[in-house]
Order: structure tokens, then C-alpha cells, then sequence
């Protein structure tokens, strides 16, 4: 009885979601029918280039490894009331943390390499939400207003860093190489998709574990949902605050650490497309919840890799992956709207 | 209006009815931009042009990638030359390391590589010395100036676009050494090469202090000076391609990379044959770089400052005259 | 090194902050309808290439201008329905249609220029130009001075007139505060939540024209490069009402200016590119305590409680 | 005789809930008439039948013998049906005026005219009496002015008939009595009135008929003269209430739990704050607190919980001076229960479950605690006891706790707060908007845990919940202590006049001393 009405629950959650996608497809044919290409062979190339063998779902994975990190970023400071839009910023300080770690310690064995690597590159995610999470704890200042200013400063700054203090000398701006006893292990040949993908499904179960089965995960959600109890329940509001922040910041940090470390492997320039922005979509699309975002981020990458995928065997601009991806962000959106009706007809029913 | 440009080419022009109506397989080339894609008014526009012309002009079946990050750059390489293309060209300094992976993998099939050397022997390495034409184009400046105080707007503080400002100020410097040079870049992110906006408000801001003629070095930003420069009815530079048109009469000369000639000799050497794995530098003795016809400002420029400057050019190709290439040390 | 103050700066600031107020005007309609708008950036954007297409082909930069409102307002309608009807995060409507906006408008411009970088040199709108010229000072800040400029400082007046003269600003304003309360009182609540958000969409747009028919003669793609997030912390900054989102643009304009006019000095380029943003950021800190925006916003609102 | 409203066969059901499922009232035109009925009898959605804000499912409503279909609330105000809602409908960021006039704008179309709508409104104020800064901002007003507010929109819209939705339950005795007092005129100028309450008492000093709803159905109409409250109190519950607290014979009072001295604390509310307090709680004793709402007393409780800065005196709990060692740790000692004010805000997260609200507070708990994770079975089998001793109805754990009704919500609250046996318990208008069978368990509760030799603070603002129930009573007024001693040592009169400000003399003060 009660394991009937969870698969019902299921059903009604994701049924919606799938019709979503499905009708963002469909409105996408259109456009692909518009400019003289056959949808059918279209979407069979995206499917192929983004599921269709090892090496496609192993890119289609790469993709969504900085979407989980982001997303996981965005959703722990969503829960303690907080919106990061500061995440890009606070990716990019991460970033440039771990190349310095990776190229300048050396001697060191991997296990320690590595680790000191990804914890220093937090360490530098933190130090750049820490700003936010003060201004707003101490002076009230609206964290929309504070991260996107220091967004800009991070650019600026791991600009700086690159071109006149950690500069390999060359054309590009870059820094050193790491060494290799940081680099995170790449998991299928000359995918890029490495370790870093792994470490974002365990953080996942873990925030998922702390959030919904510890009491400080309890304190974090009850202060999100309504920070006014929180003293009469023994939670120190602006400490979670603060916390979630810096947490949120930490996670940002791993995004740069995972491209860094384990695709680059050196900080490049300018090297995001804006990761910490469609994390906030993924987030969101992904409920908010540890383990909801992971087939979000999934669903992102497998759209941005099966996007190129289509341009290559179809002559459609990489454009269209991207408007797929917006359509498919509303329409999902949209459906819960669905799903809520679903589950008040269920109610009905019963 | 972009066509017209390769159009004009003398080179381009020369070699149309070599391979118009071979007989035979086609050549299948995959091109593959840099990050900013298609519409970056820089060099993927250009290799895209001169890979465009190949395709109408030579028997060639071309295919487009635009990558979505840096990332994914290596893995579409591959893809192109997986998919059984006899050329795979990359454009960009960043697409370096990958293509020396890429390369390795498929020892068969044909690379180029624009803006970056890769020294494998299926690789052609197609790289400019945009300092020297950027030096030439410095010179101009400093013979045209009234106010002895110029201006440089690189989109970012990077390497890649420092050769350009330092050249550029070095051709200055070289004519007079009291002229000041100002270097103002846009931001520091990549949307610094999508922001006319910005790019505008600096050279609005340095013609209202004396500033009298502005070297854009952009890519999409630099339309905003041109906008400038109608407003303060000043001068200001092209780059990449011939400008001149953007601000009749104001833009003096711009300072062109052929990028989409080499990309075109590069791909017509794999249909003749004749396709070796080197470096290919293109400079001011070939015309890989170089000034623009001046078409609208000949006059103003005049017989005097024109002759000077070839001068100056024969001094960089000969060699009495050094330009400093700041990347390369 | 330039004066602080003098017509060039005053000149700068305006043109730098002319589209973050609107937009943050934009912005604000939104947020006192109770809906929050992340998707600012990508409306402008809309409205920057709409404009300018529409300028293209009439040859009018006035049409160009409707154009830019027309397609905020389409979007209006869009994130309207999606967070209203549909009671979807608003958030999520706001970042796709900025995801949307970027890829829209690249691929349109190669649909319709076979150009994916800009569209071709198109009909601006122009300044006041000589007119007054004579006035000593004043004359330089007028002649440059955009009729855009002109009419969104007229549209920021004309919207504090609204919010604070008028019943249905008193209402509309309502409506972000307390829903349910506006409901109780028979407002129409839905229809005011249409209403502010589309409007301020058609401003957002509006706010795009000044980018590319403005300011400049062309759409080149992405040209916000981020704008529309700065007039979203401009109108928080300027504590979601009309006067302070201008002052707050202007703030901002006019430490950018400055920055821009600080030519020539030995400090890296990179550190005196964030001046802009950390003054804001000490202005905050200084001048600045836990403003609240209206209390509704970004929440849900249903009829049936 | 005329009815100004008739209903017949009302029905409106929520997915397989019947909040209404079949009501018939008439009220009679200037008549004031009560509705009664258990929390979640369904009297609120009958009132949103009655505004627009609901359609009903099944049934007639009659305005004024005229058949009335109401499509949107403008449609009831239209036709002069005024309502207080039972949670404030205001906008907090406005002035006051602002929200008078709000959707019922002076005559021109376009222009906001406040001056004039001040003038019509002052006008109004002066008729019924009614005072209140209109420039003042809501948010910043004490729910007694807030309410008052609430009638002058009513007032201002000319309505006819009026609907008070529970206007009592946040209300001072004063400012009760000054309420009945509007009501009479009110109904001297020829409106009807229709008001819901759960106080009896109130019900049979008002009305002049009183209609019970039970399970969503009209269970009758009477009229008052031929009731008393033990029956009403039957009719609703269906059973017999004790309605009388018993309160039992105490012993001495043991050690001293709570003791404050001189004790100021400013805050961070620019409306309150306190000064030289004195007061101490001992084993088995019920201290209660009485004044205006606004007086302090929150900063006070607050203060003991540790959400503030002392800036001056000493708090001592159980023996230790706990000053600035921020007691937001208070939860760790699980010595103190506290039934906050405000349960929706304060006491309970909307969004969780009832399982989940079961242990809020307590989530540190090492008895729910598996090493560092919370127990499920644990966690479990706590909410299960809390649920079953004190018979909170509810339909499963895991349903959402905004589907319980106010008064389930207070008793999981008490249950819950209660559950170590804390040996203080702070209790804060305990018994707000709850029936008179919750009020009777609530009360029953907090006497067998005084008699367990717990001391309990309790704040509310029912003088008869006070006096009642406290062993010592203390009045309080903008934030000072005008007397304490105990109940019986003063006279109503007394009380009021302490809480209007006037210090109590010298006697009662010596008698504390001896106490
Ligand atoms: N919007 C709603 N959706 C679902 N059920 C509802 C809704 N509103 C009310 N109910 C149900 O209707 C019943 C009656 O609720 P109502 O608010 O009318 O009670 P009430 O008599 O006002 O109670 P109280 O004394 O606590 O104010 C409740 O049991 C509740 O479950
Ligand atoms: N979203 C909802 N879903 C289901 N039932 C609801 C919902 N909201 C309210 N109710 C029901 O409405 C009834 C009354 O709710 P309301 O919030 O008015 O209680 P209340 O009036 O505060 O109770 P009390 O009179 O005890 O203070 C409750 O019984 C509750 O079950
Ligand atoms: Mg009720
Ligand atoms: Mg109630």
C-alpha cells in the first residue's frame, strides 16, 4: 500500500518531466524543419553524440561533472535562504587555487598532492563567499548586489594572476602545468571525464545524507525554509548563514579544481562558458535536492555534447543545442505545475 | 561584405581555374573554430572565410565545428578526423595542445593549425607576426597624430593581444619617442571581445583628452570605436581584416592578418598534393600581414607618410629594423 | 589623469548608466508585481538585436525602438505565464531566458545576415545634437546626450509618479508586498502581476535598444556582456524604487567613468578594472542597511491559498 | 422579521475534504450573530463563501433577501459585506492609510488622493472613536492597533454587513472591551454583524444569536438568552468541557529556577525593550505575566531564551548566571520547554512534515540520535508518543503539518516541548485561537507539570488564563514591572490600572519580598 503510493509519487514526478522534454524536442524539430534539416537524423545524432557509445556518454558525463559541483553550490546556499549568483566568481578563485597548488608543491606523493590540491582550491571558493556571506550577516547587504560585483573582481584578479605572476611564458594565458601528482586520474581514454565526476556523485550522497539525515543538515533546512524559528530551535541563524555560504563557496571552488586538475591541467584564461550560471538552472531543475540534480546536470551535458554531436552530422548551428536546452529548462519548469495537478487529482481520488 | 575581402585577394584570385572543375574524389576538410565561435570579427571569422572560398573554388566538401568549451576542443578533432576527413584545420593558439595529441592519433590525415606552431609532420602551423604589421601600423599612427597621444584598446590584458599594443607602440615610438601611447583594455573576461559598448565609452573617453587616433585590438568590440571615432569626428585603426569601410575617411588603414588566405593556400595544398608538415609564417614579406589599401584615406595619409611606411617595411623584412614579439622569449 | 567632475565624465557616466536604469526600472516592475526577473540580461539582449534588425529593415531607428519593446514585451508575456500561470521558480524562467536570448539571437543572425558576429550598420537614434550648443558646459552633456537617455530619465520620473501618485501604482505595489491582502480588497491581482511584469520587460528590452541603436549603430552578439545583472543589483541597490535605481546606475556609471578616464597608469590593467566594482561593494558596506524588497517576491501565488 | 443574510445548504469540499457540507444560518438584519464550532469545523471557509474569495459548491446565500452570487471579493464589497479575516490581510510596508484606501481609492480614476481619503477617514475615526496614527507604518503596529486598522477598512467601505473572523483571539481585555464597544455602535448604525470566536464568554456578553457548526455542518441556531456556555460548549464538542480551571492545592515551592535582576535589555525592536525587571520563578510555581501586548513582553522571554544582549543586571537559570553565554544553545540543557507565541512562525516549519516538526528543537537529542545521524526509528517513536499522549489528530506522520488544525498544531507543539519534562517551561499565549476542548487540555497539562514541580513563565494576554492558572502574577508595563503578588491580592480594577501604568503600592511590593 504505502510502496504503491511512493511508485505513484514517482510516476506523477517524472512522467511530467519526460512529456517536457519531449515537447521542447518537438517545438526544436520545428526549428530544425525550418532551416531544411531532418529532425529524425537530427536528434539520432545528439542521442548518438551524447549516449550512443562508451566514449559519447563518457562526454556527455565530463559535461555534467561542473553542472553537479555547481549545482550542489547553488542548492546548499538555496537551502539556508541564500542566492548565489556569485558561483562563476567563486569557481574561477577555486580554479586558480588548485593550478598554484598543482604546479608550485612538488615532492609530494599523489595522496597528498591531490587532496592538499582540492582542499586549498575550496579553501579558495570559501574565501571568495565568505565576502557575501559577511557583508549580509554583518551589514545586511543584499548577496545578489555583493556576488555579482566580485564576480567581475574574480575575473579580474585570476586574470591578473595568469598573465603577470603565474604567466607560462607563450601565447596564451595560462599558467604552469600541474604536476602530475595533482591531477585527478581520467577515467575513460581522452574523454576528459576523470575522477572529478566521481567525487561529484559521492558529494551528492553525501549532501544528500547530511541534509536529510544529520541534525546539522536538519538545522540548515529548517533555517532555509524559515530562519524566524530558528533560535527557539537552538539554530544560530547567521552561523548558518555564514556556513552555507562558505560551503556553497567550497563546492564552487571544486568546479575550477575538477576543470583545472583534471581537464586542463593548468589554469587557462577565461576557460568557462559560464558553468556557475547554468548551474544555478541545473539547481533548480534538479528541485534543489542532492540527488534531483544529478539527472539534471546529466540531461545539460548530454544536450551540450549531443548539440555539437548534431552540428557535426547535421548542418544545424551549435545554437540549437543551447535552444533546446532553454526550451527544455521551461518546459520541465512548467510541467511540475502538471504534476502538482496530478497529485491534488490523486488526492481526489483517494 | 565579408566575401568582398578575400575576394580582392590577388593570390586567391590567381589560383581559380587550377582546381574549379577537377575531376575526381572531393577533399573533405572539417574546421574547427576557436571557443568564440563564428562571428568573433578575428581570426574564426577569417580562417572560416578562407575555408569558404576553398569550398567554392576548390574540390572540397567543407564541414564547420563550433566547440561549446575549451574542453571538448581535443574530443571534436578527433570526431573530425574519425569522420574521415582528409584535413582537419583548428583555429586558435588554445587549440595547441590538443592538436598535438590529435595529430599523433592519426598520422594520415592532415592538420592545420592557425595562430600556434605543432611540430608534427602532418601538421602545417599557420602563425602570423601580427607585431610587425601591428609595429607598421604603430608608425602610421605616430606620423598622423597632432596631439602626440594615441590610443591602444586591446579587449584584455593577455599575451596574445600584448603583441599587438607593444608592437604597435614600439612602430610608435619608433617615429617619435615623446608620443604617450595609452593602452586601455576592455575587461577581463571573454565578453571584453563582445562589448562595443564599452569599447565606445573608453574611446569616447580617450578622444575628449587629447587622444587623436585609436588602435582597436577586439575582435566584435571594435565596431564601438568606429562609433567613437564618428562622434568625435577622430581617427581610428582597423584590425584582422580592411575596416577602412566601417568609418569612411576616419579609419586611416587597417591592420590585416590573412589568416583566411593561409587557411585557403593550406587547404589548396592538400588538393594538389603538395601538402607538407612545417611552419608556415606569414609576415610582411609576404603579405601575411600587412596595411590595408587605405582606399578612403590615401589623401589624407598622402604621397609623404605612405612612402615612409614602405620604407619602414623594408627596414622589418630586411631585418635593420627589430620588432619585438613580447610572447616570444 | 582627468578632473572628477567635467562634461566628458558627466558624459561617460550618463552613457554608462543609461541602460542599467532602465533595465533596473525593468527590473523593479517585475519585483513590485511580486516576480523576480534573472532573465533581465537575456531581454535586453532580445531587445539590443530586435532593434536593430527592425532599424535594418525599416530604415527607422523610432520603429527599432517599438521593436525592442515589442519583444520585451513578448517575453514579459512569456516569464509572465511561466511563473504566474504555471507557477514555475521564477529563477528558472529568468535563466532560460537568458540561455534562450544567446542562442536565439546567434542564430537568427545567421538566418537572416549569414553572419553569426553582428548585424550590418543600421539607423540610430541619435542625439540632441547641436541644438544646445551655445550653453557653455551644459553644452557639451546635452549634444551628446541620447534621446533614449532623455527618455528613460522621463520614464523614471514618470514611474515614481505612478508607484506614489497613483491608485494603480498604490495597487501594483500592493501586490508585491501582500497578495492575499490586495485580493481581499478585490484587486484584480493577476491582472497587476501581467501588468508589471510585462512592462517591465517591454523597459528591459528598451533598455537593450540603447546598446545596439543608441549608443552604437549595430548588434554584435552578446553585446550586454552582463549589464542586465548589474541593473539587477542596481535596483536592489537603489532599494527597488525608481529615484534609487537612477542614483545607483548613475553611482556606478559614474565610478566606471573614472576608471575609464584614469588612462596611463602603471598599475595593472586587471586591478584597476575591478575599481568599479569594489567601490560599489564599500558604498555597500558603508551606506548601506538590510534593505528588504517587496515581501511577496519570488513566492507563489495562487487563489486558493 | 428581516434576515440580512440566509444561507441554506452551503457546501464546499477541498478534494475529500468537507470544510462545509451543508451550513445554514440567518442573521437577522442588526443583529449581532455568533458562529462557534471546534477548530477546523469550518467556520473560515464559510466566511470565504461569503466574500468571494471561495465559490461554493452546493447551496443559496440570501443578501438582504436578495439571492447573492459572488464572483471576486470586489463583487462582496460591493454589495457591503465586510470581513475581518482571521490572519491579518494587511501590507505591512504600507502606512496605515495607504492601507485603508487601498482598492477603495477617493472618487478620482487615475490620482491617488490621500489627502482626501485622510480626511474621510478622520471623520470615521472620530464617529467610532477609533484611534490611530494613520502615518505609522503597519508593520511597526501592535496587533490590537493592526485589528483596528483591519475595521477601519471595513468602516471606510460602508459595509452593511460585517464578518469578524476570530478578532478576539489576539486582543488585551481592554482592548476587547473597546472592541464590543465598536461592535454596539456598529450595530446602532444599522450594520449587521456576524463574529466567530472560541471564547463563550464572549460569545454570550455580545451576541444576541449564536449559530454552532460541527464536522462542517450547522448543528443549530439559539438564541442567547435561552443558552449558557456549558451547553454551547456541549453542543460543539459534543461532550461536556470543564470550563473552570481547578487549579490544585500546591505544597511549598521548591528551589529557585529562574531568577532576573534588574535586568535591561534594549534589543534590536525599536518598539520594545525592557528595564529593571526583577522577577524569580521556583520549583512548581506558575508565574504569569500580564499587560498590553507591546509591553515588553517578548523581549522578556526572549531574553530568557538568549536571543539578546543584557546590557545590564543578571539572568539566573537553575543556579548559574547565564548573561551573554548565548543561550541559543538553551536547546542543550533540554531543562527548558517553550511554547512560543506564534506557532506558524515561530514554533513550527511549514514545510515539514508533522514527524519532522515532532523533534524540531531537539534534533540534537543524543536519545534520537544514531552516532551522528538521526534515528529514524527513534525520531519515530518519539512523534508517536508525543501524537498519542496528547491526542493530536492526525492522519499519517508523514502528511504535512499545515494539513493539521490550529489546535492539532498547538497540542503537538505543547506535546513536544513538553516531552523531557522540563523543569521550566515558557509558555506564551498558549492557548491562542484554539478550541475550548484544546484549551481545556492545554490547561490540564501545564497544572500536572507545575505540579510536577516544574516552574513555568506564562504570558498571555486572557486576564481569566492568567489569574487562573499563576501562583504569582506579574504586571507589566513598557517594559517595567508595575507589581507582582498573588492573584488574589488584587482587584481587577487594580490590574488595570497597573497595566495602564500606575505602580502597585507599597503593600503588594512588601508582600513579594515576603513571599
Ligand atoms: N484551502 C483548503 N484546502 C484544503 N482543505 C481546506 C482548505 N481550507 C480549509 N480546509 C479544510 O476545511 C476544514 C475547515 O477549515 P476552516 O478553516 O473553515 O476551519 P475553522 O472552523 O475556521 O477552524 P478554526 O477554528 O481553526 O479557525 C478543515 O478541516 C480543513 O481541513
Ligand atoms: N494547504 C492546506 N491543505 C490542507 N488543509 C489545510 C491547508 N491549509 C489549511 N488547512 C486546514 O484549514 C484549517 C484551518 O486552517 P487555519 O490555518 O485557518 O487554522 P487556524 O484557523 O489557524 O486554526 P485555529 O483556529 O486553531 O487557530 C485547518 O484545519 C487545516 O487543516
Ligand atoms: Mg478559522
Ligand atoms: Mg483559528
Amino acid at each position: 500500500m504505502k510502496k504503491a503510493s511512493k511508485i505513484n509519487k514517482i510516476i506523477i514526478n517524472t512522467i511530467p518531466s519526460l512529456l517536457a522534454v519531449l515537447g521542447a524536442l518537438f517545438v526544436g524539430s520545428i526549428i530544425i524543419l525550418f532551416i531544411g534539416e531532418n529532425p529524425i537524423e537530427a536528434y539520432k545524432a545528439m542521442y548518438n553524440g551524447s549516449f550512443g557509445n562508451i566514449k559519447a556518454l563518457a562526454n556527455t558525463l565530463q559535461r555534467a561533472t561542473p553542472y553537479i559541483f555547481g549545482a550542489l553550490s547553488f542548492l546548499i546556499a538555496a537551502n539556508a535562504g541564500l542566492f548565489n549568483i556569485g558561483i562563476e566568481g567563486q569557481m574561477y578563485m577555486g580554479a586558480i587555487f588548485a593550478s598554484i597548488i598543482g604546479f608550485s608543491v612538488t615532492g609530494l606523493p599523489k595522496i597528498l598532492h591531490l587532496p592538499l590540491t582540492l582542499v586549498v582550491s575550496m579553501l579558495g571558493g570559501m574565501m571568495w563567499a565568505y565576502i557575501p556571506a559577511l557583508l549580509k550577516v554583518k551589514r545586511g547587504v543584499h548577496e545578489v548586489i555583493s556576488t555579482v560585483m566580485l564576480n567581475y573582481v574574480a575575473f579580474a584578479l585570476t586574470g591578473y594572476l595568469t598573465v603577470h605572476v603565474f604567466h607560462e611564458p607563450g601565447l596564451v594565458a595560462q599558467t604552469f602545468k600541474v604536476n602530475s601528482t595533482s591531477i585527478l586520474t581520467e577515467l575513460v581514454a581522452t574523454s576528459k571525464l576523470n575522477t572529478g565526476f566521481l567525487i561529484g556523485i559521492i558529494l551528492s550522497i553525501i549532501i544528500f545524507i547530511f541534509l536529510f539525515y544529520t541534525p546539522w543538515g536538519y538545522n540548515v533546512r529548517v533555517n532555509g525554509f524559515n530562519s524566524r524559528v530558528s533560535p527557539y530551535a537552538g539554530i544560530n541563524n547567521k552561523r548558518i548563514m555564514l556556513l552555507s555560504m562558505i560551503s556553497s563557496g567550497a563546492f564552487a571552488g571544486l568546479i575550477g579544481a575538477e576543470r583545472v586538475l583534471g581537464v586542463y591541467q593548468r589554469f587557462i584564461h577565461s576557460f568557462s562558458p559560464g558553468y556557475g550560471f547554468t548551474a544555478i538552472a541545473v539547481g533548480l531543475l534538479g528541485k534543489n535536492h542532492p540527488l534531483g540534480i544529478i539527472p539534471a546536470a546529466i540531461l545539460f551535458g548530454a544536450l551540450e555534447t549531443g548539440g555539437v554531436a548534431m552540428s557535426l552530422q547535421v548542418d544545424v548551428p551549435r545554437e540549437l543545442g543551447l535552444i533546446l536546452q532553454a526550451l527544455i529548462i521551461v518546459f520541465i519548469a512548467s510541467a511540475q505545475f502538471i504534476s502538482k495537478k496530478l497529485v491534488k487529482m490523486d488526492e481526489r481520488v483517494k | 561584405k565579408d566575401n568582398n575581402q578575400v575576394n580582392s585577394n590577388e593570390n586567391i584570385a590567381n589560383n581559380e581555374n587550377v582546381s574549379g572543375t577537377d575531376e575526381g574524389e572531393k577533399v573533405k576538410v572539417g574546421l574547427l573554430t576557436g571557443v568564440a565561435g563564428l562571428g568573433d570579427k578575428s581570426f574564426n571569422d577569417l580562417a572560416y572565410d578562407g575555408a569558404k572560398q576553398a569550398e567554392k573554388e576548390l574540390n572540397i566538401e567543407l564541414k564547420v565545428v563550433e566547440p561549446i568549451d575549451l574542453a571538448s576542443t581535443e574530443g571534436l578533432l578527433r570526431d573530425l578526423a574519425n569522420a574521415g576527413n582528409d584535413m582537419v584545420i583548428g583555429v586558435g593558439f588554445d587549440m595547441a595542445e590538443p592538436m598535438n595529441i590529435v595529430s599523433q592519433e592519426f598520422p594520415d590525415t592532415k592538420f592545420a593549425i592557425v595562430d600556434a606552431v605543432v611540430e608534427q609532420p602532418n601538421v602545417q602551423s599557420l602563425t602570423f607576426k601580427e607585431h610587425e604589421g601591428s609595429f607598421l601600423i604603430g608608425a602610421l599612427t605616430a606620423l598622423m597624430t597632432e596631439t602626440n597621444k594615441v590610443g591602444c584598446i586591446p579587449a584584455m590584458d593577455i599575451p596574445f593581444l600584448n603583441r599587438f599594443t607593444n608592437a604597435y607602440e614600439q612602430g610608435v615610438k619608433y617615429i617619435n619617442k615623446d608620443i604617450e601611447v595609452i593602452v586601455q583594455p576592455i575587461g577581463s573576461d571573454f565578453s571584453a571581445f563582445n562589448d562595443p559598448g564599452k569599447a565606445k565609452n573608453i574611446a569616447a573617453s580617450m578622444y575628449s583628452q587629447g587622444i587623436d587616433i585609436i588602435y582597436p585590438v577586439a575582435g566584435g568590440s571594435g565596431t564601438g570605436l568606429f562609433e567613437a571615432a564618428k562622434d568625435a569626428n577622430k581617427y581610428a585603426l582597423g584590425i584582422n581584416s580592411d575596416q577602412d569601410y566601417m568609418a569612411e575617411g576616419l579609419v586611416l588603414a587597417s591592420m590585416m592578418k590573412r589568416v583566411d588566405v593561409a587557411v585557403f593556400e593550406s587547404i589548396q595544398d592538400v588538393v594538389d598534393k603538395s601538402f607538407v608538415g612545417e611552419l608556415k609564417l606569414f609576415g610582411l614579406e609576404n603579405n601575411g600581414v600587412g596595411l590595408s589599401e587605405m582606399k578612403y584615406t590615401k589623401d589624407i595619409i598622402g604621397e609623404e607618410v605612405i612612402n615612409k611606411l614602405e620604407e619602414i617595411k623594408k627596414g622589418i623584412i630586411d631585418g635593420t629594423i627589430e620588432v619585438i614579439d613580447v610572447t616570444a622569449q | 589623469m582627468s578632473n572628477f567632475i567635467s562634461p566628458s565624465i558627466v558624459v561617460l557616466t550618463l552613457s554608462i548608466a543609461t541602460p542599467l536604469f532602465i533595465t533596473a526600472l525593468g527590473g523593479l516592475f517585475n519585483e513590485r508585481a511580486g516576480i523576480v526577473n534573472v532573465g533581465l540580461d537575456g531581454i535586453m539582449l532580445s531587445g539590443a538585436f530586435t532593434s536593430a534588425v527592425v532599424s535594418y529593415y525599416t530604415n527607422s531607428a523610432f520603429l527599432g525602438v517599438i521593436g525592442a519593446i515589442v519583444i520585451g514585451l513578448i517575453l514579459g508575456v512569456l516569464h509572465a505565464f511561466v511563473c504566474i500561470k504555471l507557477q514555475a521558480d521564477h529563477v528558472v524562467s529568468g535563466v532560460a531566458i537568458n540561455i534562450l536570448a544567446g542562442s536565439v539571437t546567434v542564430f537568427l543572425l545567421q538566418m537572416i545576415f549569414n553572419n553569426k558576429g553582428q548585424t550590418p550598420t543600421v539607423s540610430t537614434i541619435g542625439n540632441l545634437g547641436k541644438t544646445f550648443d551655445s550653453i557653455p558646459l551644459l553644452g557639451t552633456i546635452l549634444h551628446n546626450m541620447s534621446y533614449l537617455t532623455i527618455l528613460g530619465i522621463i520614464l523614471v520620473i514618470a514611474s515614481h509618479f505612478f508607484l506614489y501618485y497613483t491608485n494603480a501604482g498604490l495597487r501594483l505595489r500592493s501586490v508585491g508586498e501582500n497578495p492575499y491582502a490586495a485580493q481581499s480588497l478585490g484587486i484584480n491581482v493577476k491582472l497587476y502581476m501581467y501588468g508589471g511584469v510585462i512592462a517591465g520587460c517591454a523597459l528591459a528590452g528598451l533598455g537593450g535598444a540603447y546598446l545596439s541603436i543608441g549608443m552604437l549603430n549595430v548588434f554584435t552578439k552578446n553585446m550586454t556582456a552582463g549589464r542586465g545583472f548589474i541593473a539587477l543589483a542596481a535596483m536592489i541597490f537603489g532599494r527597488w524604487t525608481p529615484l534609487g535605481g537612477l542614483l545607483a546606475s548613475l553611482f556606478f556609471g559614474y565610478v566606471m567613468a573614472i576608471q575609464i578616464s584614469t588612462q596611463g597608469l602603471s598599475i595593472p590593467a586587471q586591478l584597476v578594472e575591478s575599481i568599479p566594482y569594489i567601490a560599489t561593494l564599500i558604498v555597500l558596506v558603508f551606506a548601506y542597511k538590510n534593505a528588504k524588497g517587496p515581501s511577496h517576491t519570488g513566492k507563489a501565488f495562487s487563489n486558493e491559498e | 422579521m428581516n434576515y440580512a443574510l440566509e444561507v441554506t445548504g452551503l457546501k464546499k469540499h477541498f478534494g475529500i475534504v468537507k470544510a462545509n457540507d451543508g451550513v445554514d444560518i440567518k442573521v437577522k438584519e442588526g443583529s449581532v450573530h455568533a458562529i462557534i464550532g471546534e477548530n477546523g469545523a469550518g467556520k473560515t471557509t464559510l466566511v470565504r463563501n461569503l466574500c468571494g474569495l471561495y465559490s461554493p459548491d452546493e447551496g443559496d446565500i440570501y443578501l438582504f433577501g436578495k439571492p447573492l452570487q459572488l464572483k471576486s471579493p470586489q463583487d462582496a464589497i460591493q454589495k457591503g459585506i465586510g470581513i475581518l479575516h482571521q490572519h491579518f490581510m494587511l501590507v505591512e510596508a504600507f502606512t496605515v492609510l495607504e492601507n485603508i484606501l487601498l482598492g477603495a481609492e477617493p472618487d478620482s480614476k487615475i490620482l491617488f488622493r490621500k489627502e482626501k481619503g485622510r480626511k474621510e477617514i478622520q471623520e470615521i475615526c472620530k464617529q467610532y472613536n477609533l484611534e490611530i496614527d494613520l502615518d505609522a507604518k503597519t508593520g511597526d503596529l501592535p496587533v490590537g492597533l493592526q485589528q483596528r486598522l483591519e475595521i477601519l477598512k471595513i468602516l471606510y467601505r460602508g459595509a452593511k454587513l460585517i464578518i469578524f473572523d476570530e478578532p478576539t483571539a489576539v486582543l488585551t481585555p481592554q482592548e476587547i472591551d473597546s472592541f464590543f464597544q465598536i461592535i454596539r455602535d456598529l450595530v446602532k448604525n444599522g450594520c449587521t454583524i456576524i463574529f466567530i470566536t472560541h471564547k463563550l464568554k464572549e460569545v454570550m456578553e455580545v451576541s444576541d444569536e449564536v449559530t454552532v457548526i460541527r464536522d462542517g455542518k450547522s448543528v443549530g441556531t439559539y438564541c442567547i438568552k435561552e443558552v449558557d456556555e456549558r451547553i454551547l460548549a456541549n453542543r460543539m464538542v459534543g461532550r461536556d468541557v470543564i470550563l473552570q480551571v481547578e487549579k490544585p492545592v500546591k505544597g511549598a515551592f521548591g528551589e529557585t529556577v529562574l531568577e532576573l535582576q534588574n535586568l535591561k535589555v534594549t534589543g534590536n525592536k525599536t518598539q520594545q525593550r525592557i528595564n529593571n525587571i526583577n522577577l524569580t520563578i521556583r520549583e512548581g510555581e506558575i508565574l504569569g505575566i500580564i499587560g498590553i501586548a507591546g509591553n515588553g513582553q517578548e523581549i522578556l522571554v526572549e531574553s530568557v531564551l538568549g536571543f539578546h544582549h543584557i546590557d545590564y543586571g543578571t539572568i539566573n537559570l537553575f543556579g548559574q548566571e547565564i548573561n551573554n553565554k548565548s543561550t541559543v544553545n538553551y536547546r542543550k540543557r533540554r531543562d527548558i520547554g517553550c511554547i512560543p507565541s506564534d506557532r506558524l512562525k515561530e514554533g513550527l516549519v511549514q514545510d515539514f512534515s508533522v514527524l519532522d516538526n515532532s523533534y524540531l528543537g531537539f534534533q540534537h537529542e543524543p536519545s534520537l540520535l544514531n552516532k551522528l545521524f538521526l534515528s529514524k526509528n527513534k525520531v519515530k517513536k518519539r512523534a508517536e508518543e508525543i501524537v498519542e499522549k496528547n491526542n493530536v489528530k492526525i492522519s499519517n506522520l508523514s502528511s504535512s503539518i499545515m494539513s493539521l488544525s490550529g489546535g492539532n498544531q498547538q497540542k503537538l507543539i505543547i506535546g513536544r516541548e513538553l516531552y523531557d519534562n522540563p523543569k521550566l517551561i515558557i509558555a506564551v499565549q498558549p492557548t491562542r485561537g484554539v478550541d475550548i476542548g484544546a484549551i481545556e487540555f492545554i490547561y490540564k497539562n501545564l497544572l500536572e507539570r507545575s505540579a510536577e514541580k516544574a516552574a513555568i513563565l506564562l504570558v498571555s494576554n486572557e486576564l481569566e488564563e492568567v489569574l487562573s492558572l499563576s501562583d504569582k502574577i506579574a504586571v507589566i508595563f513598557r517594559g517595567e514591572i508595575m507589581g507582582v503578588g498573588k492573584p488574589e491580592d488584587f482587584t481587577k480594577e487594580q490590574i488595570g490600572l497597573m497595566m495602564a501604568g500606575e505602580k502597585a503600592g507599597e503593600e503588594t511590593v512588601r508582600h513579594e519580598k515576603s513571599v
